[in-house]
């Protein structure tokens, strides 16, 4: 059984249908009898609401329903807090999850106020303007700091205050640290909100067959498993009444993980009461404040560094926006607060985090999900540091790196997984040295840069490291079935938004059962094929779901084996499993094909024995004891004008590591993918807030995505350092892109500008950069 | 984001589409290339109660030669001209300048003639049109009168057009030899609405000396601008670098320029000394060697 | 959104305080307005319609609340507008001074902007309100240079 | 005002004839979609910018959410259900297969639609126009590298296959 799929660059077997138009996605399901829903959504960020009187919408022609949270009823409940805070000492934390419709308060631009169905989209957007909403404006919370203090407005006055919550992690002993470092970096650092931006926006169609008592529920979700349970409970079905599908997404980020928005709650429940099926597809306007977003962090933080540059120890104090809500518990300032320390060894560690509510949309995690914060904050003071210390940025880093023999390492803190935090495995320093050798480093400082500054160009290199915490549990698993046609089926419960699953675990499967990818049809993300696990996020498909399929296929493996040995009339160990059936060696015609025993593992009358199980089918969970630690470096050299402030990447490279590689195509994509996401969170991507709360930027004009003239092609180099915590040995790299890109370039445009400005902020813009060398010139 | 209720009307000829135009009044809204038109329907923002699709007025299409220059239909797609060569030739500033509007997607519907009457200030043609000191057609029923770019934008997405009447065609008057031509302009991204734009076109005289320099730009004003202190500052002096950066400094006087959340009015500021200086150095240089 | 700004009025600053709370001067001068009623001393209600290029004019429903008055040398507004495209609302201070013969206004109005408006059309919010302070305020002078005259 | 209800269009898809009545709000985008069942012209903005729509009219790239589908009457429009024919695929559809040009794959038919004609314009592109050419389109996944990369191996293809098809 040796690997012949496992890393090879296998074509993505899912293409063809994504090519020709053919592949279903939400927006695709068309049933008879379909009505189409549109939401009123709130214009103010904060108010109390005082009325919504739909009476002119509920008599437009064409219009079924219209719905505001008076007409819920008992349905009208606040969402499940998803992820509850983390067994950490002296922790403090505010439940406010979000609401299907807004009652007597509005609390982020674009909650949802009221809920039209009519016999098109057209018609109800038209019963819309219909409606006339009374909201008096209260003060909009929008200042992370000026939110805490005495007096502020407040979001939740149950609450009394907008701490949504408080918690401090810590190792060693940081003021004993400090008092005998040589140098202490202190600064504050910003880093702004991003949209996910998936190209797809959400969508959610439901169809209720009164006759089966089944619902059906196509989903734009990262996690159909746990919606399905969760409708099958607020509607009062059992878990098999529910059929949720996650067909093709164009795109997830992370915002479609986040479970039970109130569109979600509220479309399955419309379909049941008209007995008709309804489509709501959001649309772009809607998606900028509908789905939720990341990434507003203020951190004041101080590196103690002794006159080597030896990290004595770190200390951060920051604040993170929540937003209106916060279903998603803590999970991103807990990324924040552990990836900060990187590839490092930090022997004292202070962190405490307080996370606020503001009157902003919902904050969930995003491609990173706190990574980046941590990463920027710690590479930033890395930089300071070398700069202040004389030294060599790459040396300063070197000096630092945990070494090969340090694992695994225990940072004593928690992570997000409630796990302690251990790292894995990881070879850090000959990642950099890949990065250093692959951007030729030594030549651009020494050679390349003194020339071109010589010649008037502003060219600036950067170089950082970073830690990606993967492949968490709890868990995912996946069934195996070898079909009497020949084909093997694999079921999983992820959804899959683009990631290449569906030829990543065919390549899995292959290997085991000695057959060609093509042959495999992997299916994922509808409940009906698979009703156990949570869903696609936290970089873990290829590991968690990954390992699944692949001990199913095992004991898929085992059953083929037993059985073939039982036909063949040979011992197990003298079979050979290739090209979709079973041989004896040496002896090639004593054979069968794999479809032929699987007819023969359905086993007719006489043929069945104590303990006969049918079917040459297995299933398989996958729960790893703790996350994994990807690794990696991205070096870039850009090139800024300093009279338009426009800064151009001339090269890009990336090295990283992600334990085995089942598909180096597919890793380099999401990689290539990833980068681009940074590239945009750093330089073309923020969202941009009035202090009334209005969003100011909620379309792609004016949002800007970057585009094949702004993201340039990204130079690849793998190391691989497997994962012991799992038996594929691989570590997620869903993230890796997107998480230290910011880093490099604020390191790049400094660099670039020698000296001239401080970057502590992302995004910068072209104005941004201007203002900084406006301040810095004064 | 989808538009509210329109009647919709195809007019198959121009005496058609002005009938329509004065029958419906105020209610109307000409619909050509539609690509700027359509969003805002698609955001509600605009709600015509009347569209008049002038994409079947087969006459408003087409680039001829004009008394040495050129006329361009107010239907003709942008498309048609950036492939132009008979286009390229006679007006060289336009044809550098168009791929500067959006896509390609974008410009093989949109025209020529629906981007002078939106009069968006952060559009590239209209500049273009006020450097390249161009003639607008306008016709309503019974009549037709030119009106020159500089007059014809009167204000903030404002025309001279009345009521009634249509934008048929514009005209690009020949250019004086020894002239040079530049487009430069900064945006956030390829294709999007420019932080600042500079059209310009300058002539020189025998001894090699500015005989005149027009220099228009976008989004700084309410419109396009022209930058009359730049052209003074210019006016007899030798092209030499010192002499164009200190009358690109100039151009200060000349804009007001807004702040939005892409560029302050400070930097956009900044941008128009700098692309001016640019778009003036490379304008100056051509018209050297021609 | 801060617009703030001068301007002299060929006028005592009387009968510029008189034009400038005038409902009717209002509903003449301010951009758009279509209906302007003083439903109280120090209260004005009535209707807008704004509409920029190819955006159709839209109907906002507009309040204003006078506060500190203080005559004829200053008095702030409270500004509330509603209407299907979004929402204006902010304060307006104008304070004004004798300057010769003629009178000085000083304004500044810290506006708010709201809804779709804000939210798909940010780009044009600094010019559309430089436009009308500027319309307004040609026609306010046009308006007291009438009335001096009449 | 009065509503108009729907207007005949007659128009040409992907070779064969259409008939319908539509509103004449009725954007292209929706018409395709969801009154012929095409459902592989995808909407991600319906503002013009994305390019997820784009479908050829007359041959023409155009954003499909930008049109109205009564402006369709009497042209010709292709999607990207067109594009593969007798079950092959198109070279572009080949090349974005083999070197990995889509992940979640929404944005591809617009970026295929765009491509199509800009392939005819530009037989042998370089990676700058190629890159100018794919501004229009957004993508969130890829970071256009592979993109990049098929549009030159389809141009290679098409033009070593482009003497070939003469001959025949």
């Amino acid at each position: 059984m040796s690997p012949r799929w496992l890393g090879e660059r296998v074509p993505r077997l899912e293409d063809t249908k994504l090519l020709t138009g053919r592949a279903l996605f939400t927006d695709d399901v068309d049933l008879p009898g379909m009505l189409h829903a549109a939401f009123l959504r709130s214009d103010e960020a904060h108010g109390v609401l005082r009325g919504v009187d739909v009476a002119a919408a509920r008599a437009r022609p064409g219009v079924v329903a219209v719905w505001t949270a008076a007409d819920l009823g008992d349905y009208w409940k606040p969402g499940p807090l998803l992820v509850p805070p983390p067994p950490i000492a002296g922790i403090v934390f505010n439940a406010a999850t979000q609401v299907p419709l807004a009652r007597e308060k509005v609390r982020h631009v674009g909650e949802p106020l009221a809920l039209v169905v009519a016999e098109s989209r057209y018609l109800a957007e038209d019963a819309l303007d219909d409606i006339v909403v009374d909201i008096e404006p209260l003060p909009a919370v929008m200042d992370l700091e000026a939110a805490l203090a005495p007096g502020a407005a407040v979001v939740h006055d149950e609450l009394g205050g907008n701490l949504a919550a408080r918690a401090r992690q810590t190792k060693g002993d940081w003021a004993a640290a400090r008092a005998r470092a040589h140098a202490v970096i202190a600064r504050r650092f910003r880093y702004d909100r991003g949209a996910a931006a998936a190209i797809e926006n959400r969508g959610v169609v439901a169809a209720w067959d009164a006759r089966s008592e089944e619902l059906t529920v196509w989903d734009t979700t990262q996690a159909p498993i746990p919606i399905r349970n969760g409708l099958a409970g607020m509607l009062g079905l059992g878990q098999s009444q529910v059929r949720v599908v996650a067909p093709f997404i164009g795109g997830g980020f992370g915002p479609k993980i986040m479970m039970f928005y109130p569109e979600e709650v509220l479309i399955p429940w419309a379909a049941m009461r008209l007995g008709r099926p309804v489509k709501w597809i959001e649309d772009r306007r809607e998606n900028f404040y509908a789905t939720t977003q990341e990434r507003l962090q203020i951190h004041d933080a101080e590196l103690a560094v002794a006159k080597d540059g030896t990290i004595l120890g770190v200390r951060d104090r920051f604040l993170s926006d929540t937003g209106a809500y916060d279903p998603y518990g803590l999970t991103i300032p807990i990324n924040s607060q552990c990836t900060l320390l990187g590839p490092y060894a930090v022997p004292n560690y202070d962190s405490e985090f307080t996370v606020v509510f503001t009157n902003r949309p919902i904050v969930t995690p995003v491609r990173g999900a706190g990574r980046q914060h941590g990463v920027f904050v710690m590479e930033r003071l890395l930089d300071l540091a070398a700069r202040e210390l004389g030294m060599d940025r790459v040396e300063i880093r070197r000096r630092n790196f945990l070494p090969p023999d340090a694992f695994p390492h225990d940072h004593q803190i928690l992570f997000q997984d409630f796990r302690p935090l251990v790292y894995d495995s990881g070879r850090y320093a000959e990642a950099m040295d890949q990065a250093v050798a692959a951007i030729d480093y030594e030549r651009f400082v020494r050679v390349e840069q003194p020339k071109l500054r010589a010649a008037g160009r502003r060219v600036g290199l950067g170089i950082v490291s970073y830690i990606e915490g993967t492949g968490i549990g709890p868990y995912e698993g996946a069934r195996v079935t070898i079909e009497p046609s020949g084909t093997v089926r694999v079921a999983t419960g992820v959804g899959t938004q683009g990631q290449g699953h569906f030829t990543t675990f065919a390549q899995l499967v292959s290997d085991v059962l000695g057959m060609d990818p093509s042959k495999v049809q992997v299916i994922t993300g509808d409940t009906r094929e698979f009703g156990w696990g949570t869903g696609t996020f936290a970089s873990r498909g290829a590991v968690v779901a990954g390992n699944a399929v692949h001990e199913a296929a095992i004991r898929v493996r085992k059953k083929v084996l037993a059985l073939a040995g039982a036909v063949l009339d040979a011992k197990e160990d003298a079979l050979v499993l290739e090209c979709g059936s079973v041989h004896v060696k040496g002896a090639p015609e004593r054979a069968i094909r794999l479809g032929d025993l699987a007819v023969k593992a359905n086993p007719l009358r006489g043929g069945v024995t104590p303990g006969t199980e049918p079917g040459l089918e297995a299933t398989a969970y996958f729960g790893p004891d703790r996350g994994n630690a990807a690794n990696g470096v991205h070096a870039l050299i850009v090139e800024v004008d300093a009279e338009t402030c426009e800064v151009r990447i001339l090269r890009y490279v990336v090295v990283h590591d992600c334990g085995t590689v089942i598909n180096p195509t597919v890793v380099e994509g999401q990689v290539q993918g990833g980068v681009a996401m940074g590239i945009g969170n750093a330089f073309y991507e923020q969202l941009v807030w009035g202090e009334n709360g209005q969003l100011m930027n909620a379309s792609f004009m004016d949002y800007l995505l970057p585009t094949a003239l702004d993201v340039p092609a990204v130079e690849m180099r793998h190391t691989v350092t497997p994962s012991p915590l799992n038996p594929l040995g691989a570590k997620g790299v869903g993230e890796a892109g997107a998480i230290p890109a910011a880093a490099a370039f604020a390191q790049a445009v400094e660099d670039a500008l020698q000296g001239g400005i401080e970057v502590l902020e992302m995004p910068l813009s072209p104005n941004r950069l201007f203002e900084l060398m406006q301040d810095g010139a004064a | 984001m989808k538009p509210a209720a329109f009647e919709y009307l195809r007019p198959g000829s121009v005496d058609e589409a002005l009938e329509l135009l004065e029958r419906h009044g105020a209610d109307a809204k000409p619909l050509a290339g539609g690509q700027s038109l359509v969003p805002a329907m698609n955001f509600r923002l605009a709600q015509p109660a009347v569209l008049v699709d002038l994409n079947g007025v087969a006459d408003l299409a087409g680039i001829a030669a004009a008394d040495g220059g050129l006329r361009i239909g107010a239907m003709t797609r942008q498309r048609a001209v950036e492939r132009s060569a008979f286009a390229a030739e006679r007006a060289p500033l336009l044809a550098e300048t168009l791929p500067f509007i959006a896509h390609p997607q974008i410009r093989n519907r949109g025209t020529v003639g629906g981007s002078l009457a939106h009069a968006d200030p952060a559009a590239e043609l209209p500049a273009v049109m006020v450097a390249a000191q161009a003639r607008l057609l306008l016709r309503r029923r019974g009549g037709e009168r030119r009106v020159e770019a500089e007059r014809f934008f009167t204000g903030l997405f404002a025309t001279a057009l009345e009521p009634g009447e249509l934008l048929t065609a514009v005209e690009l008057p020949a250019m004086a030899p020894r002239t040079g031509w530049a487009f430069a302009e900064v945006s956030r991204r390829h294709g999007d609405y420019a932080l600042v734009g500079v059209a310009c076109l300058v002539t020189l005289d025998g001894r090699g000396r500015c005989a005149s320099a027009r220099v228009a730009l976008l989004s700084v004003g309410e419109g396009p601008v022209l930058a009359p202190s730049v052209a003074a500052a210019l006016a007899g002096a030798a092209p030499t670098p010192e002499a164009v950066r200190a009358a690109a400094e100039e151009v200060d006087a000349d804009v007001d320029p807004p702040s939005d959340i892409h560029a302050s009015a400070a930097y956009r500021r900044r941008l128009a000394r700098v692309l001016t200086r640019r778009a003036l150095t490379r304008a100056f240089d051509r018209a050297a060697s021609r | 959104m801060i617009v703030e700004g001068d301007y002299t009025f060929a006028g005592t600053r009387e009968a510029v305080w008189e034009a400038l709370l005038d409902p009717e001067v209002i509903a003449h001068t301010m951009p758009g307005t279509q209906e302007m009623v003083r439903v109280a001393p120090d209260r004005y209600e009535g209707r807008m319609r704004v509409g920029v290029g190819a955006i159709t004019a839209a109907e906002f429903q507009l309040a204003v609340q006078l506060v500190d008055v203080v005559p004829p040398e200053r008095y702030t507004m409270e500004i509330d507008g509603r209407g299907r495209f979004g929402f204006t609302r902010g304060t307006a201070t104008v304070n004004l001074s004798p300057d010769g013969a003629g009178t000085v206004m000083r304004f500044r109005a810290d506006m708010q902007v709201g809804g779709k408006i804000a939210a798909v059309g940010q780009r044009l919010l600094d010019s559309v309100s430089k436009m009308m302070t500027k319309q307004g305020l040609e026609a306010l002078a046009a308006e007291v240079k009438r009335r001096l005259a009449g | 005002m009065t509503v108009q209800q729907g207007l005949a269009v007659s128009l040409t898809v992907n070779g064969s004839k259409v008939e319908r009545t539509a509103e004449p709000r009725l954007l292209l985008s929706d018409f395709l979609r969801h009154e012929l069942g095409l459902g592989g012209t995808h909407v991600g903005c319906e503002h013009g910018v994305c390019g997820a729509c784009t479908v050829l009219l007359d041959g023409e790239a155009v954003r499909s959410c930008l049109l109205f589908a009564v402006q369709a009457d009497g042209h010709a429009v292709e999607t990207v259900e067109g594009l593969a024919a007798n079950g092959d695929l198109h070279p572009l559809q080949a090349a974005f297969h083999e070197t990995h040009a889509l992940q979640c794959g929404f944005c591809t038919p617009g970026f295929l639609m765009t491509l199509v004609p800009f392939l005819r314009e530009h037989p042998s592109p370089s990676e700058t126009a190629i890159r100018e050419a794919l501004s229009g389109n957004l993508c969130r996944c890829t970071g256009y590298k592979n993109i990049v990369d098929a549009v030159a191996l389809a141009a290679r293809r098409l033009a070593s296959d482009a003497p070939a098809a003469a001959r025949a």
